[in-house]
């Protein structure tokens, strides 16, 4: 039987999308429905004085206007979504943002005041009409001045702006450097950039007094949760909160926090007013309010033998919350885990403290940390490649976990609880097949040596990278078989782009038998699905992916077994294809699965002892811990000396992300990545000044790379399947912009003749002028 | 409160008329005034290009015109390229599903509106013009390369 | 945002310490100060409506407070200013130095400027205050000629 | 981000245009709109009342004169530069700019005298309208005049235009000949404001000495400004590469006065700059050889 499995089916939800029919969460629009703005806070930290809104609450259209005040018991901060994992000694303060500011202000774009108006226009006219009184203290940005003793505090009751604090090791790294014939050291810095979906984060809400029930429309990743704490705040049934994400315009991470502060005010207020209600979040805002991605600090070394061989590794860093720490320490385990990459490292120490800054807060976006430490440890191979006159491939090579190595443990726990394990790899083929594809050898005996001598500053870069995807804790999905002959799944999870209608519709239909445009998948609907978690840590196809094809097995063994009966056949007998089934070699008599769906669902008679009505089965998947997918990522550049601008001749990604379920989605999510890892390597950088003010708050200043800046990456697929799961699968949401920071450092410098050491992402031309600069000099 | 205005305009071959404030912006005033939210907003500074739409044929950005400067024009959105519901695909619009062009299709509304201005002409057309007209809109998810294969597709059916 | 410089006035240092007391003529030196008043000894209060190319109508509160004085030496300045587009705070110093052609004036402001204009305007700040400094004093000398020009004539 | 309210003009014709400017309190012209919108949008900027402009009757054609320049309207929409004919015949400085400047949908909407009136000193028009040596007319309801380019641009968004002025017409002069012609600039993205940028015209005699040389610089001030020091040294000259290198060192160091941002520090702006001078002198001179007989 052909399987959907492994092919390039377009997908299912384009035509929707591409005619301008597709639902998102802005498009809602209901009668009366009215308009939400928020005042924000223009200090990055002060003290809240006094917040005046009686102007505005008599400008002419205005409905409401709420401060902290008027929110009563229901001001209450939000939950912590992720407590610390269970790491000995572990030290953790969680301090968790609230939905109006209260007494202080600890970032610029906090909420201090909601606006309730009949239209946007009006609430922002109304905004410029309330008058706040702040205290100014002093910002907190520098992580390491933030913990010294005399530094403003972010959270007054708490000793210091320390968030945490966080040891863990493997073997003694301190006998492995006293053994070691060499050791490299430095410290690198890796800043914020912001996820820029390009649709802003929207919620609207309307509750319907005669049943009872709130609906919500949300720019979630994770609608269920949503659903589950906004009924618990509201004091409501989960039957009477319905939670819908419709067609979201890009995730990235930020889009799973909850409970941003737009998200329980607008539904509270809806019911309180009486009123559909919508706030739409505009690009100004987002640069605040929306979570952002993370800098750190690190100071690591690395311990090897004269022969290249990795003794040791010892990183300490300093990681920016941001002024709350919701999201736990996910994103700095990412970072400490990831480190360790695809290399044999019997000995490593790490240790990071996490810091409270008068900045958005921070929580995972693409990638969520494990960036830092790719960028870490590929730095300090490449460091200790020239000091010790071994050509940087080789000396990777010389590391490389081999396949008899898995499953490998780490002996540190991973973000999801579960010791790092990874599940299975092959990382030396992906090496050399990477390095055969931007053509190493030929690069360095011809190409680099003709170029130079014309001038021009070409240069390569070669990275590998691991990648934790595909954790827990479950998902789960419904199949059912309706009489049409269309078969409708149901799961859970939201849906952001990644492709979810097309490829749970190739497993399901793989299962059943039946054409994939027959199959209908709803995402993102607390109505449709009552359990689950959310889309991210790339685990959507594995998790929810796996639960599909369970229930969608389970409805086959029901249809299996009517068709059985109704064919007067053996079960094992019966065959389903072109959504029929049939006995084998009984082409006369068969039944579509639409009938046989009606006949399990008779209307009169009686259903069999034993057996259920309807084709329909429920399947979850929790899976005890995730997978880890991999890749190799080269790259050649050529840096203009006179503007000191890069650009991008050539970018070769070879991915390991276990079995492909599509390879048209997953090449479009490398590709994605892979630029999404440009802009942060290159062009992305949020610039907040020493008073916590964020200097390029808009699209002309952060810089989001287009259509000029991005290459047509040459792709090749490795297939090492994972042990966890029945279809294989790993995950690849994250994969493409994970190696980049690390591949420009890398192949800027070979383009400049290492007359320059490059310790810190973002570059850009005016930091790659000034390094140029001081190695003249 | 600004005194109101009245607006007359052709969309997708639809003759409105509608009251509105000076004040409000042309994207606005399709997507709430008229309901067709096809076209979609991402920054409202000109700078994303997801709300692009045909103003006479040429494309604009919809968030930087004011909806009472559209009065007596003719418009295209999104929802224009293809008839109506059930309707094949425009060839621009079937070849973004062939290439994979979009992934969460949020600014592609914006992107089709561009491109399909760009392949009226029927000269030749480069990879590089390609990006060089995308370049006016931002995507976060596809990395652009498959959005160049689509429109050089559309290009060779529509020019054939 | 740091400003610091230098500015020579063509004129004796305690005309420019008398000008620099005037909270009208301070007014005028602050491009965009719609009136400035004392409000107590040395605290001035007032409006300012900053007007620079697409940036119009943008309308501050202002609050001056001079302290630390040495006349006609030194003084000290602070700052506030906050209107719906975000606020103005800080502190400038102020030193004059008799030299042979008049009095030479250094000057150097720390300040901290929030919301929309320090979100969005980052690429033309630094040219902008530059600008509005250079104006401002101009329109002092301007305002120490009138006066030395007056005080000659009678 | 949505602009505040104002009090909306859509005259037919400039008188009606000129009256209202005149008469109404705080009134601003709405030409393209492409960054005094955005600017609402954010609302930075709250004008009281807007003139529309943009179905004013005869702002908006292109004419080439006897002597060989043109006469553009203030409305003409960079678009119709980008694929005028006679411009490229009689202006290819200006065709040469045009996709320099934004991306098509703004270059549809903008226009040629919205972008000079706007005076930003970083966008590519006004820094070719001093190499070009333009001259605008502006208008108000008493009396038209008219600008040099040289003159027009006072300081940071700050124009000799007074706020009841249009800006009607922009007159380019004919192109002499053994002219040549270039426009560079370094941005962070195609479509960016140039992080630094030139454009320059040069005219050589028949024995290649320069005659004449005109050099606009974009990011290198806070305004439009002319290279004035580094044209100097090339007058009088042949453009050997060394003319051209030291010209490019003078515009650098001489004629521009950069500010830094979080894009380019000061010291890279101006560096940048001189490395958009060389570029661009080198192409001019190699167009002004070409045009030699």
């Amino acid at each position: 039987m052909a399987s959907y499995i492994g092919e390039r089916v377009r997908r299912n939800e384009d035509a929707r999308l591409l005619t301008g029919r597709a639902l998102f969460v802005d498009d809602v629009q209901l009668p009366g429905m009215a308009h939400v703005a928020f005042l924000r806070s223009d200090h990055a930290h002060g003290r809240l004085r006094g917040v005046d809104v009686e102007d505005a609450r008599r400008y002419p259209g205005v409905i409401a206007v709420f401060t902290a005040a008027d929110l009563g018991d229901f001001w209450q901060p939000g939950p912590l979504l992720v407590p610390p994992p269970p790491v000995p000694g572990l030290e953790f303060h969680a301090r968790t943002q609230v939905p109006l500011a209260r007494d202080k202000v600890r970032h610029v774009g906090e909420p201090i005041a909601m606006v309730v108006a009949e239209s946007r226009y009006v609430a922002e006219d109304a905004l410029a009409l309330i008058a706040v009184d702040v205290e100014p203290l002093g910002a907190v940005g520098d992580l390491e001045a933030a913990l010294l003793p005399d530094a403003p505090k972010v959270h007054d009751e708490l000793a210091s702006n320390l968030a945490a604090r966080v040891r863990q090791q493997k073997g003694d790294y301190d006998r492995a450097r006293a053994d070691a014939d060499l050791v490299v050291s430095r410290r690198f810095v890796y800043d914020r950039g912001a996820s820029a979906a390009i649709e802003n984060r929207a919620v609207a809400a309307a509750w319907d007094p005669k049943s009872e029930e709130l609906t919500i429309w949300d720019t979630t990743q994770a609608p269920i949760p949503i659903r589950n704490g906004l009924a618990r705040l509201l004091g409501l049934l989960e039957s009477q909160v319905n939670v819908i994400a419709p067609f979201v315009g890009g995730g990235f991470g930020p889009k799973i926090m909850m409970f941003y502060p737009e998200e329980v005010l607008v539904p509270w207020a809806a019911r309180r007013l009486g009123r559909p209600l919508k706030w739409t979040e505009d690009r100004h805002e987002n640069f605040g309010a929306t979570t952002q991605e993370r800098s750190q600090v690190h100071d690591a070394e690395i311990a090897l033998t004269r022969e290249g061989r990795i003794l040791g590794v010892r990183d300490v860093f300093l990681h920016d919350n941001g002024a709350y720490n919701a999201y736990g320490l996910t994103v700095p385990i990412n970072s400490q885990c990831t480190l360790l990459g695809m290399y044999r490292v019997p000995n490593y120490e790490s240790e990071f403290k996490a810091v409270f800054t008068t900045r958005t807060q921070v929580t995972p976006v693409r990638g969520a940390g494990r960036q830092h430490g790719v960028f870490v440890m590929e730095r300090l191979l490449d460091l200790a490649a020239r000091e010790l006159g071994i050509d940087r491939l080789e000396l990777r090579r010389r590391n490389l976990l081999s396949p008899d190595e898995f499953p490998h443990n780490h002996e540190i726990i991973f973000q999801d609880f579960a010791p790092l394990t990874y599940d299975s790899g092959d990382y030396l083929p992906a090496f050399d097949e990477a390095a055969a594809l931007i053509g190493y050898d030929r690069f360095y005996r011809e190409e680099q040596p003709r170029l130079r001598a014309e001038g021009r500053r070409v240069g390569l870069g070669i990275v590998g990278y691991v990648e934790g995807t595909g954790i827990g804790p479950y998902e789960g999905a419904r199949v059912t078989v309706e009489p049409s002959g269309l078969v409708r799944v149901a799961t859970g999870v939201g849906t952001q782009g990644q492709g979810h209608f097309t490829a749970f519709a190739q497993l399901v239909a793989d299962a059943l038998g039946v054409d994939v445009e027959q199959v209908r998948v709803v995402t993102g609907d607390t109505r449709e699905f009552h359990w689950g978690t959310g889309t991210f840590a790339s685990r959507g196809a594995v998790v929810a992916g796996t639960a599909c094809r369970s229930a969608a097995l389970a409805v086959r063994d029901k249809v299996v077994a009517l068709a059985a009966r109704l064919l007067d056949a053996a079960p094992e007998t019966i065959e389903l294809e072109g959504g029929r089934a049939r006995g084998r070699g009984r082409d006369d008599a068969s039944l579509s699965l639409g009938e046989l769906a009606a006949r399990a669902n008779p209307l009169r008679g009686a259903v069999t002892p034993g057996m259920e009505p309807g084709l329909e089965a429920t399947a979850y998947f929790g899976p005890d811990r995730g997978n880890t997918a991999n890749g190799v990522h080269a790259m050649i550049v050529e840096v203009d000396p006179e503007t000191a601008d890069v650009k991008i001749l050539r970018y070769v990604v070879v991915h390991d992300c276990g079995r492909l379920i599509n390879p048209l989605i997953v090449e479009g999510q490398i590709q994605g990545g892979v630029a999404h890892g440009i802009g942060n390597a290159f062009y992305e950088q949020l610039h907040y000044n020493e008073d916590g003010q964020l200097l390029n708050a808009s699209l002309m200043d952060y810089l989001l790379p287009v259509a000029t800046d991005v290459p047509d990456v040459e792709m090749a697929h490795r297939e090492t399947p994972s042990p966890f799961n029945p279809s294989g699968l790993k995950g690849v949401g994250e994969a493409g912009c994970i190696a980049t920071g690390a591949l420009f450092a890398q192949a800027v410098e070979d383009a400049l003749g290492h007359a320059v050491e490059i310790r810190g992402i973002p570059l850009s031309p005016d930091r790659l002028f000034h390094l140029m600069r001081e190695a003249r000099a | 409160m600004s005194d109101r205005v009245t607006v007359r305009a052709r969309v997708n071959g639809v003759e409105y008329e509608r009251s509105v404030e000076p004040r409000l912006l042309l994207s606005d005033f399709l997507r709430q005034d008229l309901g067709l939210t096809g076209t979609h907003v991402g920054c409202e500074h000109g700078v994303c290009g997801a709300c692009t739409v045909l103003v006479e044929g040429e494309p604009v950005r919809s968030c930087l015109m004011f909806a009472v400067q559209a009065d007596g024009a003719r418009l295209t959105t999104a929802e224009g390229l293809t008839p109506g519901n059930g309707a094949p695909l425009h060839p621009l619009q079937a070849a973004f599903r062939d290439a994979h062009a979009l992934q969460c299709g949020f600014c592609t509304p914006g992107i089709l509106m561009s491109m399909a201005a760009l392949l009226d002409a029927p000269s030749p057309l480069s990879d590089e013009d390609i990006r060089a007209t995308l370049a006016g809109h931002l995507c976060r998810c596809t990395g652009y390369a498959n959005i160049v294969r689509a429109v050089r597709k559309a290009h060779g059916q529509l020019h054939r | 945002m740091k400003v610091t410089g230098t500015f020579l006035f063509r004129g004796p240092r305690e005309a420019v310490w008398d000008l620099l007391q005037d909270p009208a003529v301070l007014a005028k030196a602050m491009p965009g100060a719609e009136r400035l008043e004392r409000t107590e000894g040395d605290r001035f209060e007032g409006s300012m409506k900053v007007s620079l190319g697409p940036v119009t109508a943008a309308r501050f509160t202002l609050v001056v407070e001079l302290a630390d004085k040495a006349a006609p030496e030194r003084f000290a300045m602070r700052i506030d200013s906050q209107g719906p587009l975000g606020f103005t705070r800080g502190k400038a110093l102020v030193e004059l130095t008799p030299v042979d052609e008049g009095t030479m004036m250094s000057y150097s402001s720390d300040l901290q400027i929030g919301g929309r204009i320090a979100a969005v305007g980052q690429r033309v700040i630094d040219m902008a205050a530059r600008m509005m400094t250079e104006k401002g004093l101009e329109s002092l000398q301007k305002e120490l000629d009138a006066r030395l020009a007056g005080g000659s004539r009678a | 981000m949505k602009p505040a309210p104002f009090v909306y003009f859509r005259p037919a014709s400039l008188d009606e245009a000129l009256a209202h400017l005149a008469e109404v309190e705080g009134a601003k012209v709405l030409a393209g709109g492409q960054s005094l919108v955005p600017a609402m949008n954010f609302r930075i900027a709250q004008p009281a009342a807007l003139v529309d402009i943009n179905r004013v009757a005869g702002l908006s054609s292109i004419e080439a004169r006897a002597d060989g320049g043109l006469r553009i309207g203030g409305l003409v929409r960079h678009r119709a530069l980008e694929t005028s004919a006679e411009v490229a015949r009689h202006a290819p400085l200006v065709a040469e700019a045009m996709p320099l400047v934004a991306h098509p949908p703004i270059r549809t909407r903008g226009t040629l005298g919205g972008s000079l009136a706007h005076a930003d000193p970083a966008a590519e028009l006004p820094a070719v309208m001093l190499a070009l040596d333009a001259t605008f007319t502006a208008v108000n309801r008493m009396r038209a005049r008219t600008i040099a380019a040289a003159d027009f641009f006072l300081g940071l968004y700050a124009t000799a235009l007074e706020p009841d002025e249009i800006l009607t017409d922009i007159a380019i002069p004919p192109l002499p000949r053994g002219a040549g012609w270039a426009i560079d600039e370094f941005a962070r993205r195609h479509g960016d404001y140039a992080l630094a940028g030139a454009a320059a015209i040069l005219v050589t005699d028949d024995r290649g000495t320069c005659t004449a040389a005109r050099i606009g610089l974009m990011s290198a001030h806070d305004r439009p400004v002319l290279a004035a020091q580094a044209a100097a040294r090339l007058v009088g000259h042949r453009l050997s590469p060394e003319a051209l290198a030291d010209a490019a060192d003078t515009a650098a160091a001489v004629d521009a006065d950069p500010s830094g941002d979080i894009h380019a520090s000061a010291d890279y702006r101006r560096h940048l700059v001189g490395v958009m001078v060389r570029r661009v002198l080198a192409r001019a001179a190699a167009r002004a050889s070409g045009a030699r007989p």
